[in-house]
């Protein structure tokens, strides 16, 4: 099976009945297959206008209580960033797979890239948490996307499947689980009397309990700036209060959301730290190294957004060099350079011509780290 | 042939069964209880430009998804068969349509008339299952009955009998 | 006769609004919670969604279930909410900025895939939150803020543009006659598929003042003397026709809105099991 | 023969931005306005009920009732 496929099974697992997308290289065969499946699940499949009226269906059809999600790839992964911060704000739960090509612009649309990382946590304007997962496997497309609706509804925030051209269309195997073993999570329902209900409100959690349009409870949702009443204000306080409190739920929570793999041993001479495809060719790097009898591991952040920061600080404190390897001219290292109070040398190694980065380029890399390293140690005695 | 991790690369224009290749053989693989990822570099043009797919089975994990080391190359296009020329090992074959390809004469370069074959059985979108029984037979990466039960569960009768002929006589006659 | 009254429907508690003195805007939702009224709907079966500017406030003073959107995109976000509870009354309140030109793509779909919902657009030819700049609807020649020698542009007709499109139902009135404003979008709530009520809608602030048209009062005297029953518009000539506007039903069709045809499509598919 | 019935009409000052148009269009002349625009009922007793002040008031302001 394709990981673009796959997707679409995670989805309908999760318990996804609404799509609304717009086609684009290389995600298309995710609104090809929820076209064919939805109709079988009793849910709506909808092809609209352009990516801008796609983001904003699926998060009306998610406040009105289905899990919603669409796919895409980077141009109209731009055109989505301002409801993508509507859904942020308004706090609506949604899944939105972009499967990432190269760029910028239309570029080398059939060909892989990590170029979005960044857009993925910075393109919608104004300060806002983000989840974002990156699935480096056929399996992993399944699982997470299960999981990314799982975190959207608990957390009631957009979560952002963060693939690429490669994963989205390799086949490999997928086991699917009985449905009754999988972990689905469904959004809180307010225990509230009707009457003076309140959808913003929040406990100790920070996690407002809005229910769906068409129960008991009258529901404001907003994208202007709000009270508990969902209602408009504009009051300083209010603003402050509510970006804050956005922020909490996600930060107060990162030992939940935040997962990493670690490939290799548990300490090792160089580090490298990779998302996604790239930590495919990070895995073969570090088997190449154990059989050349180098000391190499692997952090893989599942979990791209928020950052692994107290992994990557792991790694930075116990490597003598890290590398850090990516389809794009250096994104996810400047998060590791800024967790960097350690001064291990961190390499940056790009790729931005539509191929993956080889286990060949990444091995040459771990020479010349080690290479330096040597060096640094001769000098100093 | 237990350890051994196979790259195999189809390389040709798009509309030539590259990607589906591909695909039958991985499954064939997984069939056999291996592990198998296959990927596609394809262009814009849907028919005609230039596609390739990469298939890799082991009995191990696979990690990197891509053929860096292929053990078979095939070429049915010129521009495949330039693509790889270069980079291939010297053992690596490169398995090419002598009627469309001109050859560099390396010394692992094998030629067939997969155009003139597949003309001659009378279906042109059988020329998957034709490339695919000259590729097992260079390449043992499955058993031959293996693809031939991919190719049962995934095709209709009317076309299955060719399908099969064509492996057959890709198998037969490549040595 | 409902038992329910107008009041139902507004916060009453938020009043009195943000809208200028004289501005359509208020009549425009005055006569949307009278229709909701005698429709004897409850507010919790309807959603207002809205866009950005003057009338995109409209939620700020509304009971109803609610979604205040981004600009331009309520017919968009309305299409999820009714696809995701078909039950549901699902009303888009939207200006000449939000219906037909930021969101102008999302209007022509919204109106071609006959999404069952309804959208009443207040038209007063200019984007009057920002300041009074001119709009896709804003007549040619029109003095606004980013026009002070007029617009070199002419303006959408927007019942014409929906009919273009496909909508079911079209009528057009104004905060004149706000009788028919009332049933006309009792009506359109009623009538299956996607319904579009245009209300031209006075801006005394800017557009008004910009135009010749200094008071309120005689921008509505402007309204009452343009407004032509369409059935009279018909009889006119071209010529004369061009000197004012056709209010009232332009449009009825039945065709079938998406939602059912999606389903009369699909029916069947539902057996299919999940894949192993 | 008009039937003849008696109308409270109650306009709410807060809510009031004084537009004068329950005066201007005002069928039955009811309505006179102050000097600062603030509307005056100062004829209720020509009052027919036809809710058009109420239906046409932007704000929200007046509220009719009939007195049986």
């Amino acid at each position: 099976m394709q990981g673009n496929e796959a997707c679409v099974y995670g989805a309908l697992d999760a318990g996804a009945r609404f799509y609304g997308g717009y086609p684009i290289t290389p995600s298309s065969e995710i609104a090809e297959l929820s076209a064919e499946l939805l109709p079988q699940f009793d849910g709506v499949f909808l092809q609209m206008e352009d990516e801008i009226g796609s983001i904003a269906t699926i998060i009306g059809a998610s406040a009105a209580g289905k899990k919603s999600y669409t796919a895409t790839s980077g141009p109209g992964f731009s055109l989505m960033q301002e409801n993508l911060g509507m859904a942020i704000y308004a706090e609506v739960p949604i899944v939105l797979i972009n499967i990432q090509r190269n760029g910028p612009s239309t570029a080398l649309a059939t060909r892989p890239a990590q170029g979005d990382v960044m857009q993925a946590r910075w393109g919608t304007h104004g300060d806002h948490p983000i989840i974002v997962l990156c699935p480096d496997s056929v399996q992993e497309c399944y699982d997470l996307t299960i999981r990314a609706f799982n975190l959207a509804e608990k957390y009631r925030i957009p979560v952002i499947l963060l693939g690429d051209e490669v994963i989205g269309h390799m086949r490999e195997s997928l086991t699917i689980p009985e449905l009754d073993k999988l972990e689905i999570i469904n959004r809180k329902m307010p225990s509230e009397p009707v009457e003076g209900f309140k959808p913003y409100k929040t406990e100790q959690d920070d996690i407002p309990a809005i229910p769906p349009y068409g129960t008991e409870y009258i529901v404001h949702i907003s994208s202007s700036c709000h009270d508990e009443s969902g209602y408009s204000h504009n009051a300083p306080q209010t603003a402050d209060n509510l970006v804050r409190r956005l922020h909490r739920k996600i930060e107060n929570n990162k030992a939940d959301i935040v997962q990493v793999e670690w490939f290799g041993p548990i300490d090792a001479e160089v580090s490298i730290i990779a998302l996604g495809v790239v930590s495919r060719s990070a895995k073969q790097a570090v088997i190449d190294a154990q059989k050349k009898g180098l000391s190499v591991n692997l952090l893989r952040l599942i979990t791209q957004w928020p950052f692994a920061d107290d992994e990557v600080r792991e790694v930075l404190k116990k490597a003598k060099a890290v590398i850090v390897p990516e389809l794009n001219l250096g994104q996810a290292v400047q998060e590791v350079e800024r967790l960097n109070s350690f001064n291990t040398p961190v390499y940056s190694l790009s790729r931005i011509d539509g191929e993956i980065i080889t286990p060949t380029q990444i091995a040459e890399k771990i020479e010349e780290a080690l290479y330096k390293c040597q060096r640094d140690f001769t000098k100093s005695i | 042939m237990a350890e051994k991790t196979w790259q195999i690369v189809l390389a040709g224009t798009g509309g030539q069964g590259l990607v589906l290749g591909g695909v039958t053989l991985a499954k064939a693989a997984v069939l056999e209880g291996k592990n198998a990822v296959q990927t596609q570099t394809y262009g814009i043009q849907s028919r005609g430009g230039y596609s390739q797919s990469e298939v890799i089975i082991s009995d191990e994990d696979i990690y990197f998804p891509k053929c860096d080391r292929p053990d078979l190359v095939l070429a049915l296009s010129q521009q495949g068969y330039d693509r790889y020329r270069g980079i291939v090992s010297d053992e690596c074959i490169i398995l090419y349509d002598q009627d469309t390809v001109k050859n560099n004469n390396r010394l692992h370069d094998i030629g067939y008339p997969f155009s003139a074959k597949i003309m001659d059985l009378g279906n042109e979108k059988a020329i998957n299952s034709l490339f695919l029984g000259s590729v097992l037979k260079l390449c043992p990466v499955v058993a031959k009955k293996s693809l031939a039960k991919v190719l049962e569960n995934s095709l209709p009768a009317k076309i299955l009998v060719v399908n099969l002929k064509a492996l057959d006589l890709g198998y037969e006659e490549i040595s | 006769m409902s038992a329910r009254l107008y009041q139902e429907y507004l916060e009453n508690g938020k009043l009195p609004h943000m809208w200028c003195p004289g501005c359509g805007d208020g009549i425009i939702l005055r006569a949307y919670t009278e229709a909701l009224a005698e429709l004897d709907l409850a507010p919790k079966d309807v959603v207002s969604v809205t866009g950005i500017g003057c009338w995109g406030k409209a939620d700020d003073y509304l009971s109803t279930q609610a979604f205040h959107g981004t600009h331009g995109r309520a017919l968009a976000f309305a299409t999820g909410i009714k696809l995701g509870n078909p039950d549901l009354t699902v009303v888009t309140l939207m200006g000449d900025g939000d219906a037909v030109t930021i969101g102008g793509n999302h209007f022509i779909h919204a109106a071609r895939r006959n999404i069952d919902l309804t959208a009443i657009v207040a038209n007063n030819y200019n984007y009057g939150m920002t300041g009074g700049q001119y709009s896709a609807t804003t007549p040619l020649d029109s003095k606004t803020t980013t026009s002070r020698k007029g617009t070199a542009e002419p303006g959408f007709d927007v019942c014409l543009l929906a009919e273009a499109a496909g909508a079911n139902f079209i009528a057009r009135t104004t905060t004149y006659h706000v009788g028919a404003l009332k049933n006309l979008i009792k009506e359109a709530i009623t009538h299956k598929g996607f319904s579009l009520v245009e209300v031209i809608s006075p801006c005394t602030t800017y557009f008004g003042r910009f135009n010749g048209q200094p008071s309120t009062l005689s921008m509505f005297n402007l309204l009452k003397d343009k407004a032509i029953p369409i059935q009279k518009y018909r009889e006119m000539s071209v010529q004369e026709q061009e000197k004012y506007f056709a209010i009232g039903t332009l449009i009825k069709r039945e065709r079938p809105d998406f939602y059912t045809t999606y389903r009369r499509i699909n029916s069947g598919s539902e057996t299919a099991g999940r894949k192993e | 023969m008009s039937q003849v019935i008696n109308v409270v009409i109650l306009i709410d000052p807060i809510r009031c931005k004084k537009c004068g148009l329950c005066q201007a269009f005002c069928p039955q002349k009811v309505y006179t306005l102050a000097k600062d625009g603030t509307p005056l009922v100062t004829s209720p007793e020509k009052c027919t009920n036809c809710r058009l002040c109420d239906l046409r008031c932007p704000d929200f302001a007046i509220t009719l009732e009939v007195l049986t």
